[in-house]
């Protein structure tokens, strides 16, 4: 039997801020530029993927969230059993996009690490290592972005009021980490 | 005798707070508010520090970042001691501790000194006339040259303070919270923008916030008040964000400006304690208003440069604002109305003004009678000729300039007493932000000031960085500019009553006569840099027209002041002495910071372990528990080599190898490259980026390919995996991941756009494990039971999807090193668990985990090249004679014209080849040359070694090489010339192990 | 006949309040024709027609500069000169130079400040290492003297250096070229100028090349803002700018032109005596006679003739310092600026003919031309007189790009600067 | 830095994007047809324009896709955005 080992620790607390990591999660990245890979998607998991950049799409246990004109992440709502990794959906979708040639269905499962921030000051802390302008996305639950996050790639997702997830690729996950934790000792 | 320079008055300065620091030693006393400049005036300390070349002593001149001549060494702790900081912005604290710079053995004896005497011998470009004899002997005056210059110490021990980053995005950042600044701030946070306002100084105001003459009136109310009232109100606003001891270094393009906000530097040591010393603000903003306001000039006469020598201005401040007499007996030197304000302010004070020494005519602003009705001297058409005292000024001369200014009316010269003079030549606006951005200036002929003129982004410039400076013309036009730039009805500014004195003359010389010739004074242009006029006109008569020319012969604005004082001088004086028009002459560049910049503040967090990111495998934490010694590879670390007990690195490898080619090792391939390639047109995107064929690879099968750049030469290598029909699992070197990404997608988006395939990074989703050597086999079957891993079943370049466990992986046997192994990819979450497994199904194997100097020696055996270590970027696969990789029916695929060029197809090019040394325990250097024939000059290099190791399997030392038309050498004796010796190897087939591949399939 | 510049001359002329001094060089105006022309009033520009006069006898001969002399490149690099290259044409070309180098000032009668101070490279992964030690033994047996250094033997000449094994690039070694140093760079431009105006060659300042005027397939003369100028030969040695004047004759080159940023801090008493160059974490620093550090930046990565660059590289410069000179945290950025290069494929320079008679060109220096700038200028004269390259720069001729015969000094196996 | 209008993602940092050159120097349908100065002037040879360039730019960190800009390299100022595959406007 093979265990389950996360590279995130512990939750961290500090004032104004909370930073944990949510695990597992299933994630897919999914790719198609044709209205059948879109409709195929929608008919499957019913949720409408997000044409408009820098938003995202939930349904009661998915949230797509939008990349680029043809790259969308899918992402489970709550956490999966660590006992196994055979994801229902993925192969639902693999058949029916990525077996038909309407694009491409790809388990990212473990590719990227989720860390949750909540609390007033998850702006503050955004603001010591990353050049994108908030001002707006904090204010639209529900927008997303990807951009640099200490030099790192990041996926950003505001899921909720004062909560933000950010994706990271999980082999630099340990170090942004890191780098979060230093900087949020300050805020 | 501290204190006794106090005049209380200020309501900057708290005098109920007493503040003691040392300076040279001593120790003083200070009022909080004070700054360290202030402190020491108030207690009687004009003599500051020593000047550059000739170090003469030097005063304080200024009350802000533009002060040349009173920078210090701040504290004497090797980790947080600070050179060259300007004493007139130094905030004192409780325990500060300041010295002065540039002279030994102190700043009242310095025998640097003796330049001043021997600055006949020493005039602007002295060095590149001389220390040329005997030849060769440069570095020995250099010794010399480097310890008389340079200003303070560097800190010796590593900095213990944190610095940080900020990005700020706002709608209008406003530089500058002097008069125009705040009315600027106010206006548009009022109309709903959010805006961030910035001050360098410590409180908001800027000058007016001290002008308490009745003569200037806003509203009916003195200025200062009136400005008191609007920030008061400002302080109520939101979506405002206000910023002091905020210093905006650099405007760069697109607005996007830097300032550094200084957070710690006032504060005490324990105040300090684990606060952030600076941040730097990274502020984009998609409007700027720049106020930084305008800069008092000195006046350019023979030695104006003693301590007591200041700018008008500042002794005016030093009254008004920090409560301090800057002399006993002073007199101000003039060409406009602004020293009449401070001589006015100090009367006032009761502070005694001898007199006020004007080149100009006369003038009747109301200013200028007020001082007369005061009783006040006036010399009208008189300049300074002289002055007199070498560490604190004694005397000055004067004579009665003649009508044209350039020379005198009599020779009648009058000495005056005095100990301190403020001088003020008139203002020049503070547009070196301006400039930065890539504004263009224009010159106004009337006050000879250089004004924005086209404005390169979306920006204004207000008050009197703009040119106005009579109070009036700054409220009126800076409301107007507001209102056309905010496209807004009214400012709140609109029309309210100003009263104030305007100038009704002005007269400027850039360079005052004087009685002597030119050549025998020492009128000043750059304080810290002891550039003279006479300099500059030097620079001139030498061929040096071009202002840039003359800066860079003279050093004229090349000190830590930037020249803020005297650029103008330098210029006016070069217009004069050629006869150009000022305007045409052009300015220098401003080049960034404004004022210098903090490396620790630009780089911030970037520091320590946050210097590059650090990038781990799902088993780095088994690595580490298990000794591992790790090797960078890009950002991953990888393991290196897992010494047992106190085993070289040597020791370890040869355990390893041996292990793993009589049993079993054990490989953590996680860090390569893993990109998921899904549709239809999957397999043709292979062929055009691959030098070999895909189309027929079979479903399960895996292939090893390699890639070129467009010049032919070798890229980057891996295997390739065909999952399905459409989709394929594509992996690349650890270093080389990224690229080849970005590279593949940038063909598909650009090149081929008509193809469908889709590409996904999947490196990080799994964790790899690659079991090898002859017991491998076993291992598997332990793992999984019922996995039948016959030969049949799962051959050699196969691939299986399988379960260990409930948990899916992905096996393929494929080898790196010649033995029968097995790659297992499992979801990097159980790659940890997986490893352990492996461990333990391995332990009576005695499976042994090997790092990549294993690895690379194992390949090596077996003559498998490493893309980056035996290729440079030179190398096509032909000379790595791999052309079985290379499809000859292809019709096109990345890189392949290239290797049709004449010299791609030489046959001498340097080729991959093996090396064996006549002495089978004589290990070659890695990157030793390699030559043909012994004593020849010049010696020809035939190539290099690339790899090289001691293999414990063989028994013997090989090499892997890269030799000129070495395919036609096999047998061929050759020479490795070292510097003590000469090694003889034998060039060989570069397959050292197993040449037939029965390893493989034990 | 100059006045000859020395302690004495100083002396002699302190007395007169140095009225006397003549002018370092002239300001003409063009003749109407010259038997060659040189584009570019930089250090190699000037080098060339001062070779052209002393070594080939051509004496009417004009240099054109579009703004003021040495006002490019040479006026913004940050000095450092070494001849420590892996391929033996490269070693030839700028081991040429730096011998050149060695008695320069006397040559010109102009202190350049040649200050043999040592550069060292460091190694900062196995690849470095191997790279560096390759380079050595090339070196070596190339008679440029070059040594391998262990990491102690790094600490011991240069003792700020962090060489703690626990930072995340530790120095695993570096190689060191005692030979190699820094020049005062406004020197070498002036030196060469004055040494070129007394022998004749007209400088023209502020005449900048409008256009290239080609007669069939060979150059008739040039288009300037101060009138067209007849002339045979043309050698456009405009770095940076290279493409513009290609255009104009109607030809293209393998160039990309970018921006490179150097910065100096404040000055303080002596620190650090020697260059140190690190490729790997891209840190380049030595101390000037002023006592300013000087550092040089990297390109950045779009074409620019702005002479600014992003923020970005001087930062990730600087991030760099820190990591190897932690002591550095509180010295002060003084000025920050940025120059031009034009930078080849292979990171060499071209000093070469081309499909059109008598038009030459030198450029592609990249971000390391300066130290070439004698050899360049002695080898490019060689090239414009004989109408035939050197031996020496043989092997950076243009049609390099078309057979495949790269001379590609890329990767740790050259550092750039 | 610039602030760069990804056509995808709206206005972004210089930092999230990677230059690629100049642009629509299309790679040759038929290579093998080429003499070798023809397929040098596509390896090597660039117009390198001071002024008006076109040139290929990567939003590296954000949609990781390739468009053209076109920008006056005299003074960095961006003219114009279109996305990859696009004609580039006449004059």
């Amino acid at each position: 039997m093979l265990n389950y080992t996360s590279p995130i620790k512990e939750v961290k607390k500090y004032s104004g801020l909370t930073v944990s990591e949510i695990s597992p999660l299933m994630k897919l990245n999914l790719r198609g530029k044709s209205r059948d890979f879109l409709t195929t998607i929608g008919q499957n998991i019913n949720i409408i993927l997000p044409l408009e950049a820098n938003t995202s799409a939930s349904s009661e246990n998915y949230t797509a969230i939008w990349l680029s004109p043809d790259e969308w992440m899918l992402v489970s709502n709550r956490t999966v059993n660590k006992e196994n990794n055979d994801y229902e959906i993925e192969k639902l979708l693999f058949n029916k996009i990525s077996k038909t040639n309407l694009g491409s269905v790809t388990d990212v499962t473990d590719q990227l690490v989720m860390i949750n921030l909540s609390g007033e000051k998850i702006f503050d802390l955004l603001s010591t290592g990353s050049p994108f302008n908030f001002n707006d996305f904090r204010f639209k639950k529900g927008s997303s972005t990807q951009t640099l996050l200490a030099q790192i790639d990041v996926i950003i997702h505001h899921n909720q009021i004062n909560s933000v997830n950010l994706f990271v690729r999980r082999s630099f996950s340990e170090h942004l980490m890191s780098w979060i934790n230093d900087s949020a000792s300050r805020l | 005798m501290s204190q006794n320079l106090r005049v209380k008055s200020s309501n900057f300065i708290d005098e109920t707070s007493r503040i003691s620091f040392k300076f040279n030693g001593k120790t003083y006393y200070g009022f909080k508010g004070d700054t360290l400049a202030s402190a020491l005036l108030a207690n009687d300390i004009h003599l500051v520090g020593r000047s550059f070349k000739y170090h003469r002593p030097r005063g304080i001149m200024t009350s802000g970042s533009e002060e040349p001549n009173a920078i210090v060494q701040v504290g004497n702790d090797k980790a947080i001691t600070e050179p060259n900081v300007r004493a007139t912005e130094v905030e004192i604290y409780n325990g500060l501790e300041a010295k002065s710079q540039n002279c030994w053995p102190s700043v009242n004896f310095d025998i640097g000194g003796i330049n001043n005497f021997l600055s006949p011998l020493l005039p602007a470009g002295f060095y590149y006339k001389t220390f040329m004899w005997p030849a060769s002997f440069w570095e020995k005056y250099e010794i010399a040259i480097r310890h008389s210059a340079g200003l303070g110490r560097s800190p010796t021990k590593p900095d213990t303070d944190i610095y940080e980053h900020r990005y700020i995005h706002c709608d209008v950042l406003v530089i500058g919270a002097g008069i125009s600044g705040i009315m600027a701030a106010k206006t548009a946070t009022k109309n709903n923008l959010n805006t961030l306002l910035l001050d360098e100084k410590n409180e908001l105001g800027g000058m007016t916030i001290y002008q308490n003459s009745e003569k200037f009136k806003i509203d009916n109310k003195i200025s200062s008040e009136w400005l008191n009232d609007e920030i008061e109100e400002l302080n109520k606003l939101d979506n405002l964000e206000i910023k002091t001891r905020t210093s905006v270094a650099a405007y760069h393009g697109y607005n996007y400006l830097l300032a550094r906000e200084n957070l710690t530097d006032h504060l005490s040591k324990d105040e300090k304690e684990n606060k952030v010393r600076q941040r730097l603000l990274k502020i984009r903003a998609k409007k700027v208003i720049v106020a930084t306001g305008s800069l008092e000039r000195p006046l350019v006469f023979n030695n104006n440069d003693r301590p007591g020598i200041m700018l008008s201005s500042a002794v005016k401040k030093y009254a008004d604002y920090y409560g301090v007499i800057c002399g006993k007996n002073n007199i101000f030197f003039t060409n406009n109305d602004t020293a009449y304000e401070s001589a006015i302010s100090l009367l006032k004070k009761g502070i005694n003004v001898h007199c006020i020494i004007d080149i100009r005519e006369n003038s009747n602003s109301s200013i200028v009678k007020e001082a007369q009705d005061l009783g006040l001297k006036i010399y009208w058409s008189h300049t300074i000729v002289d002055t007199h005292g070498y560490k604190r000024l004694k005397q000055i001369s004067i004579m009665e300039l003649s009508k044209d200014g350039q020379s005198f009316a009599n020779s009648n010269k009058i000495v005056l007493d005095c100990d301190c003079l403020g001088m003020s030549g008139g203002w020049t606006p503070a547009v070196h932000l301006f400039t930065q951005s890539g504004g263009k200036l224009k010159f106004r002929e009337k006050d000879q000031v250089f004004i924005p003129n086209k404005y390169q982004s979306e920006q204004v410039s207000i008050g009197s960085c703009n040119g106005d400076f009579e109070l009036d013309e700054i409220i009126k036009n800076s409301s107007d500019i507001l209102k056309d730039f905010l496209k807004i009805e009214k400012t709140g500014f609109d029309n309210i009553n100003v009263e104030t004195s305007k100038e009704t003359s002005k007269k400027n010389i850039w360079l005052l006569p004087s009685d002597k010739i030119v050549g025998k004074t020492k009128p000043f242009v750059d304080y810290q840099n002891d550039a003279t006029a006479k300099d500059i006109k030097l620079a001139l008569r030498e061929g040096f027209r071009s202002i840039e020319h003359v800066k860079r012969y003279t050093t004229t604005g090349m000190g830590t002041d930037q020249g803020k004082l005297g650029n103008m001088h330098a210029l006016g004086i070069i217009a004069d002495t050629t006869g150009v028009k000022m305007g045409e002459v052009g300015t220098t560049t401003f080049r960034p910071p404004y004022t210098p910049l903090t490396f620790g503040t630009i780089v911030g967090r970037n520091v320590g372990e946050y210097f590059d990111i650090f990038r781990r495998t799902p088993m780095n934490d088994w690595h580490i528990n298990n000794n591992a010694e790790f090797e960078n590879v890009g950002q991953w670390k990888r393991a290196w080599y897992y010494p047992r007990g106190n085993e070289t690195m040597y020791e370890a490898v040869q355990r390893e190898s041996k292990a793993t080619r009589e049993s079993a090792g054990i490989l953590d391939a996680s860090t390569l490259g893993k990109i998921d390639i899904q549709g239809s047109d999957a397999s043709e995107f292979l062929n055009r980026v691959y030098t070999n064929a895909w189309s027929k690879l079979g479903i399960g099968k895996c292939r090893y390919g390699l890639m070129l750049n467009e010049d032919g030469m070798v890229y980057d290598d891996g295997v390739t995996t065909r999952l399905g029909e459409n989709h394929y699992i594509m992996t690349t070197t650890t270093g080389g991941a990224a690229n080849v990404m970005g590279k593949l997608e940038d063909y598909l988006q650009t090149e081929w756009p008509e193809l469908d395939v889709y590409l996904t990074s999947v490196t990080d989703h799994f964790a790899t494990a690659t079991i090898g050597g002859p017991n491998s086999k076993k291992i598997l079957n332990k793992l999984i039971p019922d996995l039948d891993l016959s030969d049949e079943n799962f051959p050699h370049m196969s691939f299986k999807e399988e379960k260990i466990g409930k948990i899916n992986c992905r096996i393929m046997r494929i080898s790196f090193t010649g033995e029968l192994s097995y790659e297992i990819n499992i979801q990097a979450s159980y790659g940890k668990s997986l490893w352990e497994q492996c461990m333990d199904a391995g332990k009576e194997f005695n499976i042994t985990p090997y790092g990549t100097e294993t690895m690379h020696l194992l390949r090596a055996e077996k003559g498998f090249i490493i893309v980056g270590q035996d290729t440079d970027g030179t190398m096509t696969p032909i000379d790595l004679q791999m052309d079985w990789v290379v499809s000859k029916k292809k019709y096109d695929f990345i890189g392949k014209r290239s290797l049709y060029r004449s010299d791609t197809m030489r046959e001498d090019r340097k080729q991959m080849v093996g090396l064996l040394t006549n002495d089978p325990n004589t290990v070659l250097e890695e990157g030793a040359q390699i030559i043909s024939e012994l004593n020849q000059t010049p010696v020809k290099m035939l190539g290099h070694v690339t790899s090289s190791y001691f293999s414990p399997n063989l028994g013997k030392s090989i090499a892997l090489a890269v030799v000129k038309g070495g395919k036609n050498m096999m047998g061929k004796k050759l020479f490795i010339p070292m510097e003590d010796k000469t090694i003889n190897v034998t060039v060989v087939d570069p397959i050292f192990l197993d040449k037939e591949n029965k390893k493989l399939n034990a | 006949m100059k006045n000859k510049y020395s302690i004495f001359s100083l002396i002699k002329n302190a007395f007169s309040y140095h009225e006397n001094w003549q002018k370092a060089w002239n300001d003409p105006q063009p003749k109407k024709e010259y038997d060659a022309v040189i584009v570019g009033g930089g250090g190699h520009g000037l080098a060339t027609a001062y070779y052209l006069a002393k070594k080939h006898n051509m004496k009417n001969i004009a240099v054109v500069e579009k703004g003021w002399i040495g006002g490019g490149n040479t006026g913004r690099n940050t000095t450092i000169i070494r001849s420590n290259y892996l391929w033996d044409a490269s070693a030839g070309l700028y081991d040429h130079a730096l011998k050149i180098w060695e008695g320069l000032s006397q040559e010109l009668n102009y202190n350049v400040m040649f200050s043999q101070r040592g550069v060292m490279n460091l190694a900062h992964n196995l690849q470095d290492v191997r790279d560096l030690k390759r380079r050595t033994h090339a070196n070596r047996l190339n008679g440029i003297d070059a040594v391998y250094l262990s990491t102690e033997e790094v600490k011991k000449f240069c003792p700020i250096i962090n060489t703690s094994p626990d930072i995340r690039y530790p120095v695993l070694g570096g190689t060191l070229q005692r030979r190699a140093g820094t020049a005062r760079h406004d020197a070498v431009a002036w030196g060469y100028a004055r040494g070129a105006d007394e022998m004749g060659v007209d400088i023209i300042q502020n005449c900048e090349v409008k256009g290239i005027k080609r007669n069939g397939d060979s150059v008739e003369g040039i288009e300037t803002t101060k009138g067209f100028i007849k002339t045979k030969k043309v050698g456009v040695v405009a770095a940076g700018h290279s493409s513009v004047i290609a255009n104009m004759a109607g030809i293209r080159l393998p160039l990309e032109s970018k921006p490179l940023q150097a910065l100096v801090s404040e000055p303080v008493k002596p620190i650090i005596d020697t260059v140190v160059m690190s490729n790997a974490v891209h840190a380049y620093v030595s101390q000037s006679d002023k006592g300013e550090l000087v550092i040089g930046a990297g390109t950045d990565d779009y074409v620019s003739y702005s002479q600014k660059g992003s923020h970005q590289i001087v930062e990730g410069t600087l991030n760099a310092i820190l990591e190897l000179y932690p002591i550095f945290s509180r010295m002060r950025m003084l000025r920050q600026w940025g120059g031009i290069v034009d930078i080849c494929p292979d990171a060499s320079p071209i000093l070469s003919k081309t499909s059109v008679k008598g038009l030459y060109f030198n450029c592609g220096w990249g971000t390391g031309g300066f130290k070439a700038t004698p050899g360049s200028g002695d080898l490019f004269a060689h090239t414009i007189a004989n109408d035939e390259p050197h031996k020496l720069n043989a092997a950076f001729n243009l049609n390099r790009f078309v057979s495949g015969d790269l001379v590609d000094e890329h990767g740790a196996a050259a550092v750039a600067h | 830095m610039f602030l760069i209008n990804c056509p995808y993602c709206g206005e972004r940092d210089q930092s999230e994007f990677k230059a690629g050159g100049e642009a629509h120097i299309e790679r040759p349908k038929q290579p093998t047809e080429l003499s070798d100065d023809e397929w040098a002037e596509y390896l090597f040879m660039r117009k390198n324009i001071k002024g008006i360039q076109f040139e290929r730019w990567n939003h590296a960190h954000g949609c990781r896709k390739w468009f053209n800009m076109i920008r006056d390299t005299s003074n960095d100022e961006i003219k114009l955005i279109y996305k990859m595959g696009e004609k580039p406007p006449k004059g």
